[in-house]
């Protein structure tokens, strides 16, 4: 228990918190409990024992069981994972095991220096000269003005041709309407209505159209006198038949 | 690398304090940082005599020393960037509106144009020196009337108001056909930003 | 009362303008302001050598320059011991390997550290400024990656991510490479291994 004492030490400086209370939240996962315990080795991480380092931390591990602290998984799937490994180191080599325990071992090692290495990174960092802290800028600096002066793009025909929409907007303008090749929905109802009667024969829908030389008009008629006849045939006027798709449609009176 | 003129601690910590401060300070706020050990007054005269001459300045107001840039600088820290804009839609066509009718009031402006105008159209126009202001209208409310200026003209090119086109030469011109406008500015699609999702549609 | 060695209107203008600015300023922000008729470049070496030793110095920080008090005068200006912003230690390994290691992305860090990124940490960077999304890496996922900032650079007085404290150590001694690189050199032993950027074993 004493290797534990130290080691809350190690990694919990100025923690006034009484220790039974901790738990493994003062590490920053199993790497880094890792990590800690292995600079307790206070050797190079590259001559560090990981067999030494492994009975320390599944050690660690179990007393921290015993004092029912909390144990987040990812400790324990390390733990296992460090039991297989010190059985794989302790047992006589087996070629035919890829990879082998060494190169897990060193695997280990290298991320352990790595982490090492931006630990120690991340405090030299922080110890530099730092802006708020031990250097200042200037308290009340005067500042730089940039004035913005907008140069507006637009022409004469921009505005003339602004006034002619103004002018446009506000004067009704029904001829537009009344130009239109257009066939409404409504004459197409009332037309197509007309046209079947009662007529029981089936005919294409095309020969219900107006006989018309342009072009616009004759499809708008088309569409509007398609959407006629699912109106009518959805009241039950008449009956639209069709053989395939894009085949000619068919009406009669229903 | 040190000059024997180089400042010592003393005067450094005041230029250094009174660099950082957020305010002018006075001789007991300096000493307040530097400490005891040091002169002050003196650091301050030191200071004040090595700057004299240099793009900043120690200045003394009201008993109390602060760093300033040079005033014979300050055309330097102010420096002008022109930037090309389109004028919105609804600031030309306030701007047509007032071209064609002025001397004319806000509520007339938008009795024409059938839309509201924002605050910021008609101070756009003044401020780029196309719109002034023309007197009161005689009458209720005496509403400010707006009128063109002769930087108006200039820009657009024009003699008198009397070369704007007439509305049957707009017409002419296929200008006051709807259809065609509203297809024009569909793809225009320069990115309004006054919404007027109104009388668009013909 | 001008001294011979009196700095000339160019040189005042560039120290005028890097005093009065709010934040570092590049040699084109400089000449934006002082004209073009001054020397940005020589003006600056010039106030860089009057200023060194002084309360005040000129520094270079990632191509941009500005004023800050020296830094053996901390004791002077420290108002409070207690930092504004204390880091998280988790905030702080992140940030020195973005640093030594950028662009990186984040299951590179998560797998140097060995625990995934709580949520906080990158947000924590980001806020300060001094890290930033830098583009996603090709290749499989397309992570995203993370580098820091021009304010990384001068918030911790370095002139240029070559003055990273180690970082030639750190680089020679193989530390930033990821654990598979390091390994093939090591099975190998000629040390010719190929670059192999993505993630290291869970």
């Amino acid at each position: 228990m004493d290797d534990e004492d130290e080691t809350f030490e190690l990694v919990r400086p100025g923690s006034d918190e009484d220790r039974l209370t901790l738990d493994l939240d003062g590490w920053e996962g199993p790497l880094d409990l890792l990590l800690t315990l292995a600079r307790a080795q206070k050797v190079d991480l590259a001559r560090i024992s990981i067999l030494a380092l492994v009975e320390q931390y599944l050690a660690f591990i179990a007393d921290a069981k015993k004092l029912k602290l909390e144990i987040a998984a990812d400790y324990l799937v390390m733990a296992a994972w460090l039991a297989y490994l010190k059985s794989c180191l302790l047992l006589p080599k087996d070629p035919d095991i890829e990879p082998s325990p060494e190169e897990l071992a060193t695997r280990l090692q290298l991320r352990l220096q790595r982490l090492q290495a931006m630990r120690e990174a991340g405090a030299r960092l922080m110890a530099r000269d730092r802006i708020g802290r031990d250097v200042f800028l200037r308290g009340r600096a005067e500042g730089l003005t940039v004035v913005r002066r907008a140069t507006w793009r637009v022409d004469l025909y921009d505005l003339i041709a602004a006034y002619g929409v103004v002018k446009a907007r506000t004067e009704p303008a029904l001829h537009v309407v009344a130009r239109r090749p257009v066939m409404t929905l409504d004459e197409a109802i009332q037309r197509l209505e007309r046209l079947v009667g009662a007529g029981v024969e089936w005919t294409a829908l095309e020969a219900f159209l107006p006989d018309t030389p342009d072009p616009n008009y004759r499809r708008s008629a088309l569409a509007s006198s398609f959407v006629a006849t699912l109106e009518l045939a959805r009241r039950g006027r008449l009956a639209i038949a069709q053989e395939g798709i894009f085949a000619p449609i068919y009406v009669r009176a229903a | 690398m040190k000059a024997p003129d180089d400042p010592d601690d003393g005067v450094r910590a005041v230029e250094a304090t009174l660099f950082a401060a957020e305010e002018p300070l006075g001789i007991d706020d300096i000493a307040a940082y530097v400490g005891e050990g040091v002169d002050v007054r003196s650091a301050l005269a030191e200071l004040a005599e090595h700057y004299a001459g240099r793009g900043v300045e120690l200045v003394e107001r009201g008993r109390r020393w602060h760093f300033q840039t040079a005033a014979d600088l300050a055309h330097v820290l102010r420096r002008e960037r022109e930037e090309s804009r389109r004028l919105s839609r609804a600031a030309v066509e306030t701007l047509a509106i007032i071209a064609y009718h002025e001397p004319v009031s806000r509520a007339e402006i938008e009795a024409i144009r059938g839309v509201q105008i924002s605050k910021g159209t008609l101070d756009v126009l003044m401020e780029a020196g196309w719109v002034r202001p023309a007197g009161r209208r005689e009458g209720p409310g005496r509403p400010l009337t707006y009128a063109t200026t002769q930087a108006f003209l200039t820009h657009f090119g024009l003699a008198s108001r009397r070369d704007l086109p007439g509305l049957d030469d707009l017409r002419a011109a296929g200008l006051l056909d709807p259809v065609d406008l509203a297809m024009e500015r569909l793809t225009d699609g320069d990115g309004e930003a006054e919404l007027e999702s109104d009388a668009e549609d013909a």
